[in-house]
């Protein structure tokens, strides 16, 4: 492999990205005055940074391979730096400390700004988790999921707004009605499998939230519930930053609660029947496991956190309409999920984290923003398909019986 | 009787639309299951290049016609050039990888190529020029039937003949169809998937590219976002008729159209996605792999 | 004689315009290893996936005896129609042709599966582990352990399924069905891609699963010579009917069986 | 191996720097007024929120070169929320920690909303330019909530009577794109006709924004006989029906709002936008202050004036005129400057009734003629 043959290569592959992106980058067109504005410059700047972009690409894909081989000729170190973090004793409690000190102090030493963005990072990583019971485990594709977000939201913007009842009696309720439609919706799909599954979900999910914004005497259709009241605090007025950091508090309450049910969950009998049901349905019913049943506690519970989160929501915000609740918020949703490793609690952690502060901090590219969200998204996918942290399987403590 | 006339072309012009953009999806998901979320953005670039190009020649002062044969040609090549690096990119490096990360590597894509259109031209609305021409012998029937209409039915049909031709009689498309089936085995009997993969996806946006230019001229204006809605409505119809099977899509498409169109005229257009929905539920609980899919009765 | 454990009456399946299976007669005594051969695309396995729920038979009857435990008066029992579930509840497990485990799960865990329909801790016990469920987890896990050690599969222990040889692949099946605590046992091709090594090593696993664990045993075979040694009874298929069935000295010499066998060779010279 | 961790872990310290650097960015400014304008800078509602804030800038870069007010000079913090209330509580949050005065915003009622929950709890005064929600003023829970533009219901208002009155039309479709300002505005009009009893409601239905046709719609309301739409929503709905409409011989007359109220409309639709009626902002191109807005925004940007410009420009005025006359930055002196003291801006002379809203900006009808938008008398 030359580095002549690696030039040419790149230089070819500018010269076809010069070309795809002619007309939409070089030609401007206004079509009421008929005025041609031809940008050649763009055409320069595409040539350029496509011919070291696909250098770069190329070189790095190559060390993708490379790594991969070697991953597979030696199965018992391949772990990458994070997983060994989560998974070894020795780096894991000085690495849990830090963490611990930094969540406290992070909303005294953060602006409350910061602190904001925080919240709605933690709600997606409940979200993710909640999504994961149903993707990452029991493996049935989802893209409905903001559905039941959305129910969570609106029953808590609903009770509050014509009984005034408070956040910490709506929580579970939100999630149990976000659990009750997980089995509504799961009863008529159990037959679907695939991608089949994932359309299906995909118009439950745009169903409800037409009906959200159409049936105006239940949900006040699109001009949405305002003045939706925050959560109390043993009836404490607080003041607005106080207030964000209860609900940041809150928040991390609710992110460990999660950790901790699906981490038990997920080693549970229940969670080696979701993983074998995604392993192999047929395999996995023929062992005993009763799929429908299984499926539907999957639906359930991860509508149950779906349903919680929507409730917080609804107390962030204090304010809802049906646009929070788009197909394009789901999708988000499940690269999370897919993103940090399918099954893996730290993975989807980590990767809500990147997926919802980056656009934030990405702020600073302004308009570029979007687009560099985008590619950063197909560039971990392609780098790292597997996820951030592909999920390691734990290892039980069994006794020897001498026959 | 007229109006449910009216109802019925509609339904079928929507239905027509659909299927040129569903094609593209049922085509890639046949060969490679993958749900190609950026296929809505290859219609609305489609749609772009000819607007760009046509706008170009009108400022030139072109003949209306060659305008339209001009950019109609310029919209597919550029389309299925779009389509064909996207897989190169996107899809290629990750055919080994877990079922899901294409989905989300597709998503990723989406979100940069309508962004990027947004960045490259504008986030306004653009006029489309309206480059069929009028049809003087339509005119007494300009409720019922207009002349892009006509050209988008006539289209429609004669591109899906040709395409079945394509994939029953010529060589290719048996490597298709043989890839479809089992790609380990069709890569061991000597057909280049790969090869076979990039053309899906180059035939796929070429008809991506026709349904813009025909949409855009039947309803007068684009922008980044048109992609994105028609893709999902499209996906849906391709899953309806049965995804993977190229006359499902077709099937899938009308049935969409027409119950959409059906569900404004004689309910209310206020649930007229929720009809489409909730037909595409009702059918797959009868019909698991959809009207014309195969069943899906799993080998053991 | 006692009633048979699995009694298969008229058994019929229809697909479409296609009869696999047709009016077939099989039954099996406690105790008994039996073996179902018959040439490719005779409808072995469509008569598996017949009697293990995977497919709702046109017509015909299933019927089990559950051996009696500690003393209880046995009953038969019809289970067409049962879900594969519930007959693997009732106490018939199987093991697939085209070796179907869980790739990424651990091989211990593949047996845990097999555990499932015998316990019974929900939701709330896998979020608060109450010290009945803590007790029944670790029952789990040490049963499970001990069937990998009688399979010889115990230094595979913590391996993802995936990564064992083939050979091993197709015990851990063996396993995992054993762990359902099944009174008979389904093998589908057991011995298919084993070397003659391996094959000899079923033979004596299979042999001391019927021993040890009181446990029948029903198996799909190409392999004569495992059929031959291991089997008690055997029923020969050819086009979803049963064509011939007895001791194994009696097939061998059973002149319909080898025509059957001879014509599906002559076919497949020509 | 060892290599290869030193690697991930000074990527992952680099990380860590770049998302420190990032949070501390928002340090502490010098000793300036800081007007916050917030709303959609990006995405496909940009071009409603850009051209406020170029407005702003105009107003800001004025005042601070007359010598800023209270002696100190103004400075102005834009963020963007691209109208989602989740993000606008963000876009508010973030704001509130960098200590403005005063805000300019939100662009949408949905995602001013939310916003101005915080902004009340931080004793922070906003005023919109294009928010006309009629429940920001109307519900008496915004105390902190200004506008410059006129609200919803005097828009369907004006397009009731107008269609009933001044065109003596009795039979009316309500058409709208079921979003959170086309929707509200047509269930004002649906109100309004009912109400006057001198018209009926023939037909209410919304259409779902981004339809690839829209002939079912258009067929419908042929046959309900309506001799008038009055259409709630923005433009590419509107110009899509319209153009519908036309092409299939259909004369009806159609109405629409100050969303519709956009050249855009008339570029795309082209010679079929002929006779289209809209409201708008009352036309205030006589007034020699919206000339030379006009004008220096063309010199500036080299472009012409946005939809909400000149509301833009006179609220920053406004908002800027009460810190002065208050004389501090106390948020209640700011509020009743607010609603004594009248401004000169491009709208006219303007102070704000008790709801926030502001006295003498309203609504007029317009129609295309030629290509253009001209204002009935």
């Amino acid at each position: 492999m030359t580095t002549f043959s690696e030039l040419k290569k790149s230089f070819l592959t500018a010269l076809w990205f010069m070309f795809l992106t002619f007309p939409i980058m070089v030609i401007r067109v206004n079509t009421i005055d008929k005025i041609v504005i031809w940008r050649w410059r763009n055409m320069g700047y595409v040539g350029v940074a496509s011919f070291f972009l696909s250098l770069a690409w190329r070189y790095f894909l190559r060390r993708k391979e490379a790594g991969s081989k070697r991953a597979l000729s030696r199965t018992a170190n391949s772990q990458t730096l994070l997983e060994r973090i989560s998974s070894e004793r020795r780096y894991k409690i000085p690495a849990m400390t830090a963490a611990a000190i930094g969540i406290i102090m992070f909303p005294f030493i953060m602006n409350s700004y910061q602190t904001n963005i925080m919240i709605t990072a933690l709600m997606y990583v409940v979200l993710g988790l909640g999504l994961n019971i149903v993707v990452g485990l029991a493996g049935l594709l989802d893209l409905g999921y903001v559905a039941f977000y959305a129910v969570g939201a609106y029953t808590y913007g609903l009770l509050n707004h014509h009984f005034g009842i408070g956040f910490w009696a709506v929580l579970p309720l939100g999630g149990a009605l976000g659990a009750l439609f997980g089995v509504l919706l799961g009863f008529p799909v159990l037959r679907l499998r695939g991608d089949y599954l994932a359309i299906v979900t995909l118009g439950f999910g745009e169903i409800i939230r037409l009906i959200l914004e159409n049936w105006n005497e239940f949900s006040y259709g699109p001009s949405g519930i305002a003045h939706i009241a925050r959560p109390s605090l043993f009836g404490l007025k607080l003041s607005f930053f106080g207030e964000i950091r209860y609900l940041y508090f809150l928040m991390i309450g609710m992110v460990l609660f999660t950790i901790f049910v699906v981490n038990r969950l997920q080693n549970s009998r229940i969670g080696r029947a979701w993983i074998a049901l995604r392993e192999d349905e047929i395999a996995c019913q023929a062992m005993g496991i009763d799929k429908t049943r299984t499926k539907l506690t999957a639906f359930a519970l991860g509508a149950t956190w779906a349903g919680m989160v929507g409730v917080i929501f609804a107390a962030k915000t204090t304010f809802i309409n049906p646009d929070s609740f788009t197909f394009l918020e789901s999708a988000m949703i499940l690269s999370i999920v897919v993103l940090g490793g399918m099954g893996s609690i730290l993975g989807v952690v980590i990767a809500a984290l990147i997926l919802i502060l980056l656009p934030e901090y990405l702020r600073a590219f302004s308009d570029y923003r979007m687009l560099l969200f985008g590619a950063i998204m197909v560039i971990m996918m392609v780098f790292r398909p597997q996820g951030i942290i592909a999920n390691v399987r734990r290892s039980y403590n069994f006794k020897k019986v001498e026959d | 009787m007229e109006y449910f006339l009216e109802l019925f072309m509609g339904g079928l012009i929507r239905g027509s639309i659909y299927a040129l953009i569903a094609l593209g999806y049922t085509m890639v998901y046949g060969i490679i299951e993958l749900i190609n979320f950026a296929h809505g953005e290859i219609y609305m670039i489609g749609a772009f290049t000819a607007l760009i190009v046509a706008s170009v020649l009108a400022v030139m002062g072109v003949h209306q016609l060659a305008i339209l044969a001009i950019a109609m040609l310029a919209a597919i090549v550029y389309s299925s050039a779009y389509g064909f690096t996207v897989e190169k990119i996107a899809y290629k490096p990750l055919r080994h990888a877990p079922r899901l990360s294409p989905l989300i590597s597709a998503i990723g894509m989406s979100i940069f190529l309508q962004n990027y259109v947004l960045l490259a031209q504008t986030s306004d609305f653009l006029p489309f020029p309206s480059l069929i021409p009028d049809f003087k012998f339509l005119e007494p029937y300009s409720s019922i039937l207009r002349p892009t209409e006509l050209v988008i039915l006539l289209t429609t049909g004669v591109v899906m003949l040709l395409l079945t031709l394509l994939i029953k009689f010529t060589k290719i498309g048996k490597a298709m169809r043989a890839t479809a089936q089992d790609r380990t085995m069709a890569l061991l009997v000597g057909v280049n998937v790969n090869q076979v993969i990039s053309i899906t996806f180059v035939i796929g946006s070429a008809l991506a590219a026709i349904g813009g230019v025909l949409i855009a001229s039947h309803i007068g204006q684009i922008n980044f976002f048109i992609g994105f809605i028609a893709g999902i409505k499209a996906f849906t119809a391709a899953v309806l008729g049965g995804i993977g099977s190229v006359p499902g899509a077709v099937l899938g498409s009308f049935v969409l159209g027409l119950t959409e169109s059906f569900a404004t005229g004689y309910v209310s257009s206020d649930y007229e996605d929720v009809f489409a929905f909730a037909l595409l539920v009702l059918i797959l609980i009868f019909r698991p792999g959809g009207l014309l899919g195969k069943s899906s009765t799993q080998k053991v | 004689m006692t009633d048979p454990i699995l009694d298969v009456r008229n058994l019929t399946m229809d697909f479409g315009g296609l009869r696999a299976l047709d009016h077939l007669n099989i039954d099996i005594q406690q105790g008994e290893i039996v073996a179902l051969i018959g040439p490719n695309g005779a409808g072995k396995t469509t008569f598996f996936n017949c009697i293990t729920g995977i497919y709702t038979p046109t017509s015909g009857d299933i019927l089990i005896t559950a051996p009696p435990r500690s003393g209880a008066v046995a009953k038969a029992e019809r289970i067409n129609g049962l879900k594969p579930n519930q007959v693997t509840e009732k106490g018939m497990a199987r093991t697939f042709q085209n070796i179907r485990l869980f790739p990424n799960m651990t091989v211990l865990e593949n047996v845990m599966i097999g555990r499932h329909c015998r316990t019974h801790s929900g939701i709330v016990g896998a979020v608060f582990r109450n010290r009945a469920m803590v007790k029944e987890e670790q029952t789990v896990v040490d049963i499970s352990y001990r069937i990998l050690e009688k399979i010889g599969l115990a230094r595979f222990v913590n391996d993802l399924a995936k990564n064992l040889p083939y050979g091993a692949q197709r015990r851990l099946e063996i396993a995992r069905a054993l762990a359902t605590e099944p009174f008979l046992l389904l093998l589908d091709e057991p011995a298919a891609g084993m070397n003659p090594h391996e094959t000899l090593e079923l033979d004596e696993l299979i042999t001391r699963i019927r021993d040890q664990e009181k446990v029948s045993i029903l198996l799909i075979e190409h392999d004569m010579k495992l059929v031959m040694s291991l089997s008690d009874r055997i029923f020969v298929m050819d086009y979803g009917k049963k064509i011939a069935q007895g001791a194994p000295e009696e097939i061998r010499n059973n002149p319909v069986v080898i025509k059957a066998y001879l014509g599906e060779e002559f076919d497949a010279e020509s | 191996m060892k290599k290869s961790h030193l690697k991930k872990m000074t990527v992952i310290a680099v990380i860590c720097t770049w998302i420190t650097l990032g949070i501390s960015g928002a340090g502490v400014a010098a000793d300036t007024i800081k007007l916050g304008v917030a709303g959609a800078l990006s995405g496909d509602l940009a071009s409603y929120g850009l051209p406020i804030l170029k407005a702003a800038k105009l107003v800001v870069n004025d005042v601070n070169a007359k010598g800023g007010i209270l002696g100190k000079k103004v400075e102005i913090i834009s963020e963007d929320d691209m109208c989602k209330p989740e993000i606008a509580t963000n876009t508010a949050t973030k704001l509130v920690s960098e200590g403005v005065t005063v805000v300019l915003g939100h662009v949408c009622s949905g995602a001013t909303k939310p916003a101005l929950d915080i902004y009340k709890d931080a004793h922070i005064i906003a005023m919109s330019a294009s928010a006309t929600s009629p429940d920001l003023t109307q519900s008496g829970k915004y105390p902190n909530f200004f506008r410059t533009i006129a609200s919803d219901d005097a828009q369907a208002k004006l397009e009731v009577n107008f269609a009933l009155d001044t065109l003596k039309l009795k039979k009316i479709a309500v058409l709208h794109d079921k979003g959170d300002y086309g929707k509200g505005l047509a269930e004002y009009a649906k109100g309004f006709i009912e109400k006057s009893g001198k018209g009926e409601v023939v037909f209410f239905e919304g259409v779902t924004p981004g339809a690839v046709d829209y002939s079912a719609v258009v067929n419908k309301i042929k046959r309900s006989g309506a001799q008038a739409i009055i259409f709630g929503g923005y433009h590419p709905e509107a110009s899509k029906i319209v153009t519908q409409m036309r092409k299939d011989g259909m004369k009806t007359v159609f109405i629409s709002d100050d969303g519709v109220k956009d050249d855009t409309f008339i570029k795309v639709a082209g010679k079929y936008a002929e006779g289209v009626y809209a409201t708008g902002p009352k036309d205030t191109s006589s007034n020699p202050m919206d000339k030379a807005v006009r004008e220096e925004y063309k010199k500036v940007y080299g472009e012409d004036v946005g939809v909400f410009s000149i509301n833009g420009y006179a609220a920053a005025q406004a908002l800027l005129n009460a810190i002065q006359k208050a004389g501090s930055t106390n948020y209640d002196a700011i509020i009743k400057a607010l609603r004594t003291d009248y401004v000169e801006t491009p709208l006219g002379k303007i102070k704000f009734d008790d709801r926030g809203d502001a006295v003498g900006v309203g609504f007029s009808m317009y129609e295309v003629k030629n290509g253009k938008y001209v204002e009935l008398k």
